[in-house]
């Protein structure tokens, strides 16, 4: 029978405790950052309404990941995403945002749709709601069925966090909300689903054939490389933010899918291992991209564009905001000795390690997965070299960056706060591995104390016995000390005079910001070595005076959205059409509706004995 | 020994004149199927009525209950006198074309009535079975005059067609009600009588309605709302 | 008790033709109706603890399951009365009616009101037939209130549609009572003596019987495929009518198939009737889906979304199981609650831009801020979205569906609920934000009228949270009713 | 003890990889037939430029000012996780061979920052070419380490040094990880340090705005790295052991053949460069592609223990 009142209304064990960390260190700057950010966008009352949400939205978020009875979890979880939606389609006016809105609220309700069955499967075997006895009543459940909860699942939650080719909300969502709503989308509500997936898959359902892990690892390497690519070729930089948000999703499941495939191998040291690269990547990426979103939106506040194109040189007048950001992409770029470097390392070391522990084909596959990882990162570095380099160096392109202003105090401490943090969570990654395999062991439920992953306090080390080592402090030491050394040896040997003077022009006397790449330029190489997905189109249209003399030359290039254009929209066309269909049956004459109660009846007699 | 007779005698005179009523009710019915003018439709809608009322008369004699006797009362001002003349009138007020509007025409309707007349014949034997020959033909009787009626408000296109085929059906209905479980408790019956007063008084009134919105009572192009 | 619910709305009716200014009548009528709500739920509390109870030499006779539809009607009348003041109030301002008009739609409330408060309480399943059709008969004006073309267009589609139907369901009637005579009981039209004995009645004809009843009753319920005057009439009609037509008088037609349900439960068995009302239930959930999607008339989705309610409705009860029957019953009063809620939405919404198509309305939300807030809530309240009491009673519906083991049927469920869920958002979406078309400024809306959506609201958030209490006895409820 | 080992290596690469350089521009020269420059070239080249005075573009950045540094910290910093003298590098828990690939990142990450700094169109081309470049290798790389990793059972350089049997994979993994050596030091076929036209270069598009000390740094600095790739290739293909007898001759052989190594390479690069033309941008993807093959190629033979 169902109940709603549960036995056990909350479950805290380390990965509740995990993600409301997470939320927490995330939404607290958020929330400081927002005081500066709405001052001026919006009227009082919008912001005290906004206030409001973001309070509602947050503790959401917070009973999602602590709740201990499936009904509960599924309220807040719809509350969590109803309050979202109110808060993308916050600037009402905006047909964009309503759009976006919509798309995304849709999506999530046909996740949850999907949800829903998973969760009533497992209450089916449990006949509780409660997470202890459907725990139980999994062990006893059939493969078969197991499998099918699984993939249910799968798609109920990879559509929150957004898996290739269930994202197509997250980039029209995510840039549309207020910025630190976004940074708060975009670095936690995204991980719930990861929770989800955690909790339920691998915590309550068991992990029993090797096939899933796979089949995550294969989503998530799409998902990397379909993110990043979509990503290079974005020039509105909180869409940008967003589609990096889908590629490092997919570096997080690529540590659970591991964790996922190493259980159902029984090889639970690696489990463990692989599952605290994903949770240490999960952490970092909730701290960069929540400090992106954050740098993002001051710029957009500064500037009132989101278009890298039109921004320029906003290093001079926001040298901040230009700071920040500039510490976050090198997080997002795994640069040492930031976090993202870190958790990068060791969700590389885990299919390395891994590699060593299977046998035949699989080695290969795993290699090929930490390779195309690789890219991943060589990828997202490149892009965000474009992003930073475009929006914060050189000339500005437009009066939008000329007559831009550093933010307000609040915002500044905002971004401070997370910035500081990516850089902790690099240098102190020894220690937090210490504490992330707490979490780790109580999400598998295996016996961690003779676990170790880190020779001491400062240097990690995967596998004992491997020496395999990587110090974070000492990598910091030397690159800093070296860099002085540098600068002592220019110092000493160099001449101290520098002229400043114009660029070198090849003698064009006038270079100007129209001479600058653009961000499209800059990612043309990546568009046509990837054109095969990308599909790249141009449209060119040229104002001739006469035959020689051509007055003006309009170029743009986009690129397909593939899983837009060859499944949503086929989709979508195909019901609306089924729908218009059979709108036909109801043309209004009394007579044919007489004549469908009439039929109905006589059908209904004829078959009666069928019922 | 005679009065044996007479008891014979008694009983034989009621049923033929049973099956003579129910022959007039399935005469009528046939006719308002075929008719193509709504004058016409009326008129047989009150030879029909009036069989009712004849065989209500004759339950009531057989059963000696004085409500049938007020219900056959009722009966005979409702539908025999009072609906008919409300039906003739509202012709003449709006001056619309007498014409019924057939979507199919007499021949087909005759074909179709046939089959509702097998149709029903089929139902009342699988509903009581073949044992009891007059209440078959009763219930099937009953049957064919609904079917009937649905026939009427489905093929016709006037709205009046569609008021007479509601009080076809009404008919058949309470053809069904008196042969069948003898007649409903009273008072439904009169409520039943009541209602049906006041949905034709309803309906009529929608009827002129029409008329002065739409300056026809073709219902078929009422088709404004659609989808 | 009793007597005075039924009683009210005819004090009220005669009250209409005695009093000359409409505004007092409007005042008149809330108050009237506020009583008949306190009374209604005592009555709902005293029978579901005392039980079945005869009055009136057994011509009115109530269990549990009457009781509360008259709950259920009097919430929604009485909300509507509330709402009715400042809509006719407006009408009138704005010259589209005149005051006699006023006082006719009073009276003709009144009595409508009255005949949906026979329904229930009515122990003779003739006299439930005839006061249904009473019900369609003075409805039928409400609908062509409004001397239009299309109000008139839909009033006789109504009327006509639904005699036809009711008079199948009075067949049915018919054939249960003969019936109950061949198998030689005394002649009797009563559900209270039919349902003891309904087990050794002639399974053949109770078979047939319900099929008439279905379709009938059916009709007059708005399920697919004998839908059709549904989406015409609710659109035509003045909106606190649309608001009762959609919200209680579908919902007294599926008391009656629930009355016949009872008997034929106990006489044929439950997979018979399971089956035709999941099949129906299921149709009707398909086909409004459909037309939700592409519709364009703001009143007439609201009117497609019942029928896909309804659709719930019914399957809920096929299931059966006692979580689904009290799913159903909730998800009856949920209905009730949030639709009539969304048509006066839709009333403010249409009196403000004077037109029914969805594309020619956009920022509501700045022009009537609290119909439109209130849309906004609506919306997430009608499609089943927690912390509203949809949800709940759809949820239970669902999760009754997989424990049973139809897997299709719940299936289907989550699919289409999901596929409407995009349409209204899609829909309303596109209403309620952006900025308003020229011309037009923000406006105040009457006292009244927020009134009446605050107490809808305040339910449609209540009964979620006293659900997650009064759980248990629903099902004690329902199993009194179906499963004794 | 320590810290002087670390200084030793890093005068060590300080003072020798610029002479590397020079060398390959020698052999290049005289496969050439031509007289060419000296082997001590780059010194000359390095004096001049820290003698002469910069020029930085008035749209600069600090961004700009600080890179040299951080690119120099950078590759040193690599050098230091080599190990060159000893068979373990003084530093060998700092880290290991995927975090050389993310140093690197590091270098190249700012130096794409100050050639986008300064808004010429130039160093735009060259970091966008770059990134494009660098962005490719990335996979190659990690690849062939997963084939070394497969054969050592560890990602750390100081276990793979001192000596091991030559096996298949690493011959393959030594080959590929030679093609990544030119490409990261920007060498044909991918890059020509030795042209300006805009058409063809990568690397020196970049520092192109670079002049005076800086650019001497950066010079530096790109020596060394590319000193460090042919260590590391050298100890893949040419292991060696430690000096097995301490007295003369035999130190005189060992160091030898210690460096002997290092001339192989750096012979192959030169006839690699004279003997090959240089690519269009868009085949060096499919260059890479080709590497990234040859590490699968590596990871097999390496998984069937060849």
């Amino acid at each position: 029978m169902l109940d709603f009142l549960p036995q056990q209304l909350f479950l805290f064990d380390p990965l509740s405790l995990f993600f409301l960390f997470v939320i927490f260190i995330v939404c607290l700057p958020s929330a400081i950052y927002s005081f500066g950010y709405l001052k001026g966008e919006y009227s009082l009352g919008k912001i005290i309404l906004s206030w409001f949400l973001l309070v509602i939205f947050v503790l959401s978020m917070a009973a999602v990941v602590t709740v201990g009875n499936v009904l509960i979890f599924l309220v807040a979880w719809e509350i969590m995403s109803l309050v979202s939606y109110f808060l993308v389609v916050f600037d009402t006016t905006h047909e964009k945002s309503i759009r976006a809105g919509a798309i995304y609220i849709i999506m999530t309700h046909i996740g949850t749709a999907f949800l829903v069955a998973a969760f009533l499967v497992m209450h089916k075997y449990a006949h509780s709601f409660d997470f202890m006895a459907i725990k139980n009543a999994c062990l006893t459940m059939p493969a078969p069925t197991k499998d099918v909860v699984f993939l249910l699942l799968l798609v109920g939650f990879g559509t929150k966090a957004g898996i290739v080719p269930l994202h197509i909300w997250l980039p029209y969502a995510h840039p549309q909300a207020p910025s630190h709503i976004s940074s708060i989308m975009s670095g936690v509500m995204i991980k719930t689903a990861i929770y989800g997936i955690i909790r339920f898959v691998i915590f309550l359902l068991g992990v029993n054939s090797s096939w899933w892990g796979v089949l995550i690892l294969i989503l998530a390497v799409i998902s990397c490389l379909v993110g990043v690519i979509y990503a290079l070729m974005e020039h509105d930089i909180k869409r940008l933010l967003a589609y990096h948000s889908v590629e490092n999703i997919g570096i997080i499941l690529l540590g659970v899918g591991l964790a996922m495939f190493f259980t159902s191998l029984g090889l639970s040291y690696l489990a463990v291992f692989s599952l605290i690269a994903g949770l240490y990547h999960l952490i970092n990426h909730a701290i960069f991209k929540g400090l992106l979103f954050l740098c993002a939106g001051s710029v957009y506040k500064a500037t009132g564009t989101r278009d890298i194109e039109k921004l320029g040189g906003l290093i001079k007048t926001m040298p901040y905001t230009a700071a920040y950001f500039l510490l976050g992409a090198m997080a997002i770029s795994a640069l040492p000795p930031l976090n993202g470097f870190v958790s990068e390392w060791l969700t590389l070391q885990a299919f390395f390690l891994g590699a060593l522990n299977v046998t035949g084909g699989v080695k290969l596959f795993l290699g090929i997965c930490a390779g195309l990882l690789a890219l991943t990162s060589g990828l997202a570095a490149a892009c965000f070299v474009k992003a930073f380099g475009i929006t914060f160096l050189a000339q500005p392109r437009s009066h939008y960056a000329k007559e831009a202003k550093e933010v307000s105090l609040s915002m500044k401490a905002g971004m401070f706060l997370l910035s500081f943090l990516t850089v902790i969570f690099g240098l102190a990654a020894a220690v937090i591995m210490k504490l992330l395999v707490r979490v780790a062991g109580a999400a598998m439920g295996t016996d961690i104390s003779k676990m170790s992953f880190s020779l001491n306090n400062f240097t990690l080390s995967p596998q004992v016995g491997k020496g395999i080592y990587l110090s974070v402090p000492l990598l910091a030491l030397w690159l800093i000390v070296l860099g002085i050394a540098g600068f002592i040896l220019y110092m000493l040997l160099g001449r101290k005079k520098t002229v400043i003077y114009k660029t070198w022009d090849c003698g064009y006397y006038k270079l100007g910001p129209r001479n600058e790449y653009t961000g499209t330029a800059f990612s043309k190489p990546f568009r046509i070595a990837f054109s095969f997905f990308l599909m790249p189109y141009r449209k060119t249209e040229k104002v001739r005076e006469s035959f020689y003399h051509i007055k003006s030359f309009a170029y743009e290039t986009h690129t397909t959205f593939v899983f837009k254009k060859y499944i949503y929209e086929p989709l979508i066309a195909l019901v609306l059409k089924s729908a218009k269909f059979m709108r036909r049956i109801q043309p209004g004459s009394i007579h044919l509706y007489l004549a469908y109660i009439f039929s109905a009846l006589l059908l209904l007699i004829i078959f009666m004995h069928k019922f | 020994m005679c009065w044996g007779l007479s008891q014979v005698f008694a009983l034989f005179w009621e049923f033929s004149m049973q099956s003579i009523i129910l022959f007039g009710v399935l005469v009528s019915t046939y006719l308002m199927v075929i008719a193509k003018r709504t004058p016409a439709l009326i008129r047989s809608f009150r030879y029909q009525s009036f069989c009712l009322f004849l065989a209500t008369v004759i339950i009531a004699l057989r059963e000696h209950e004085l409500d049938l006797y007020v219900v056959a009362g009722l009966l005979f001002i409702l539908k025999v006198v009072f609906i008919p003349q409300l039906l003739y009138r509202t012709i003449k007020k709006i001056k619309a074309s007498e014409e019924l509007g057939l979507f199919i025409n007499p021949q087909l309707s005759l074909l179709w009535a046939l089959g509702f007349t097998y149709l029903s014949w089929v139902f009342a034997v699988y509903l009581i079975g073949a044992h009891d020959a007059v209440q078959v033909i009763m219930l099937a009787i009953a049957f064919f005059v609904v079917l009937a009626g649905i026939f009427l408000m489905i093929f016709r296109m006037t709205a009046l067609a569609q008021i007479i085929g509601l009080l076809v059906m009404e008919n058949g209905i309470f053809l069904l009600a008196s042969m069948v479980s003898g007649g409903m408790p009273f008072f439904v019956e009169i409520a039943i009588f009541f209602d049906v007063f006041v949905s034709v008084l309803i309906m009529g009134f929608f009827v002129y309605k029409i008329n002065k919105f739409f300056t026809h009572i073709d219902v078929n192009k009422l088709s404004r709302l659609k989808g | 008790m009793i007597y005075f619910i039924l009683g009210i709305p005819l004090l009220l009716a005669i009250a209409c033709l005695l009093v000359k200014k409409q505004r007092l009548l409007g005042i008149l009528n809330a108050i009237g109706y506020l009583a008949v709500l306190f009374l209604s739920a005592i009555l709902l509390k005293q029978i579901a603890l005392s039980g079945v109870t005869r009055l009136f030499l057994g011509f009115i006779c109530l269990d549990t399951l009457s009781a509360f539809f008259i709950f259920v009607i009097a919430v929604v009348v009485f909300a509507s009365a509330l709402y009715s003041i400042g809509y006719i109030k407006k009408d009138i301002e704005k010259g589209i009616i005149s005051e006699k008009k006023a006082r006719i739609y009073y009276l003709l409330f009144n009595l409508f009101c009255c005949s949906m408060f026979f329904v229930p309480s009515v122990n003779n399943l003739g006299m439930l037939w005839v006061a249904i059709e009473m019900t369609t008969l003075i409805s039928a004006f409400l609908v062509g209130f409004y001397n239009k073309k299309e109000s008139v267009e839909a009033a006789w589609k109504y009327i006509i549609i639904c005699s036809v139907g009711i008079i199948f369901a009075l067949l049915g009637t018919i054939l249960f009572s003969y019936a109950f005579s061949i198998s030689g009981l005394s002649k009797s039209l009563n559900w209270s003596d039919m349902v003891p004995v309904a087990h050794i009645l002639d399974k053949n004809i109770l078979k047939i019987a319900f099929i008439f009843i279905l379709v009938g009753y059916g009709t007059k319920a708005g399920l697919a495929p004998m839908h059709t005057w549904l989406p015409d009439a609710h659109s035509q009609a003045v909106a606190p009518i649309s608001a009762l037509l959609s919200g209680v008088l579908l919902k007294t037609a599926i008391y009656a198939i629930l009355r016949f349900g009872i008997i034929i439960i106990k006489g044929v068995g439950f997979a018979y009737f399971a089956h035709l009302m999941i099949l129906l239930g299921v149709i009707s959930l398909i086909v409004s889906s459909g037309f939700i999607l592409v519709q364009k008339d703001l009143k007439r989705l609201l009117a497609y979304s019942s029928i896909e309610h309804i659709g719930i409705i019914s399957i809920g009860f096929g299931l059966g199981t006692p979580l689904a029957c009290a799913g159903a019953l909730l998800h009856v009063f949920n209905h009730a609650v949030t639709k009539s809620f969304m048509f006066f939405g839709a009333g403010n919404i249409v009196s403000f831009y004077r037109k029914h198509n969805m594309n020619a309305i956009k920022g509501v939300i700045k022009a009537l801020p609290f119909t439109g807030i209130m849309m906004l809530l609506g919306v997430f309240a009608l499609t089943g979205f927690p912390p509203f009491s949809i949800f709940i009673s759809e949820m239970m519906i669902i999760v009754a569906a997989f424990t049973k083991g139809s897997y299709l049927v719940a299936a289907i469920l989550l699919l289409f609920l999901a596929v409407i869920f995009g349409a209204f958002i899609n829909h309303f979406g596109k209403m309620l934000f952006g900025n308003l078309p020229k011309g037009m400024t923000k406006t105040s809306e009457p006292l009244t009228g927020k009134l009446a959506f605050l107490f809808l609201g305040l339910l449609i958030c209540i009964t979620a949270v006293a659900l997650v209490f009064i759980k248990g006895e629903w099902i004690w409820i329902v199993q009194k009713l179906f499963l004794v | 003890m320590k810290i002087i080992l670390i200084l030793l290596q890093l005068i060590f690469f300080i003072v020798v990889a610029p002479f590397l350089s020079g060398l390959i521009t020698k052999i290049k020269n005289s496969l050439r037939m031509r007289k060419g420059q000296g082997v001590f070239q780059p010194y000359h080249n390095l004096i001049k430029l820290f003698s002469k005075g910069g020029v930085v573009s008035e749209t600069a950045s600090w961004i700009f000012k600080v890179t040299p540094f951080i690119v120099v910290s950078s590759t040193l910093t690599v050098a230091l996780l080599v190990p060159v003298f000893i068979l373990s590098s003084p530093l060998y828990r700092m880290g290991d061979f995927l975090a050389i690939i993310f140093i690197f990142a590091l270098g190249r990450f700012f130096l794409a920052l100050a050639a986008l700094d300064t808004g010429s169109s130039f160093g735009g081309m060259g970091s966008s070419r770059e990134m494009f470049i660098s962005s490719l290798v990335e996979p190659a790389l990690c690849l062939v380490v997963f084939s070394i990793f497969l054969q050592f059972g560890s990602t750390n350089i100081s276990v793979f040094n001192g000596m091991h049997p030559v096996s298949v994979s690493s011959m393959v993994g030594a080959i590929a990880l030679f093609l990544v050596a030119i490409a990261e030091t920007s060498r044909i076929p991918v890059d020509n340090q030795e042209t300006h036209l805009e058409l063809t270069m990568v690397h020196e598009a970049m520092v192109l705005e670079y002049s005076g000390a800086s650019l001497a740094l950066i010079e530096i600095a790109s020596y060394i790295k590319q000193m460090t790739w042919f260590f590391l290739i050298a100890q893949i293909i040419f292991p060696i052991a430690a000096p097995s007898s301490i007295n003369l001759t035999g130190l005189f052989s060992w160091s030898l053949w210690y460096f002997a190594r290092i001339l192989i390479i750096v012979i192959a690069v030169a006839l690699v460069e004279v003997s090959v033309a240089k690519m269009r941008l868009f085949r060096v993807a499919d260059f890479l592609g080709f590497v990234f093959v040859l590490g699968v190629i590596a990871s097999i033979c390496a998984i069937l223990g060849i």
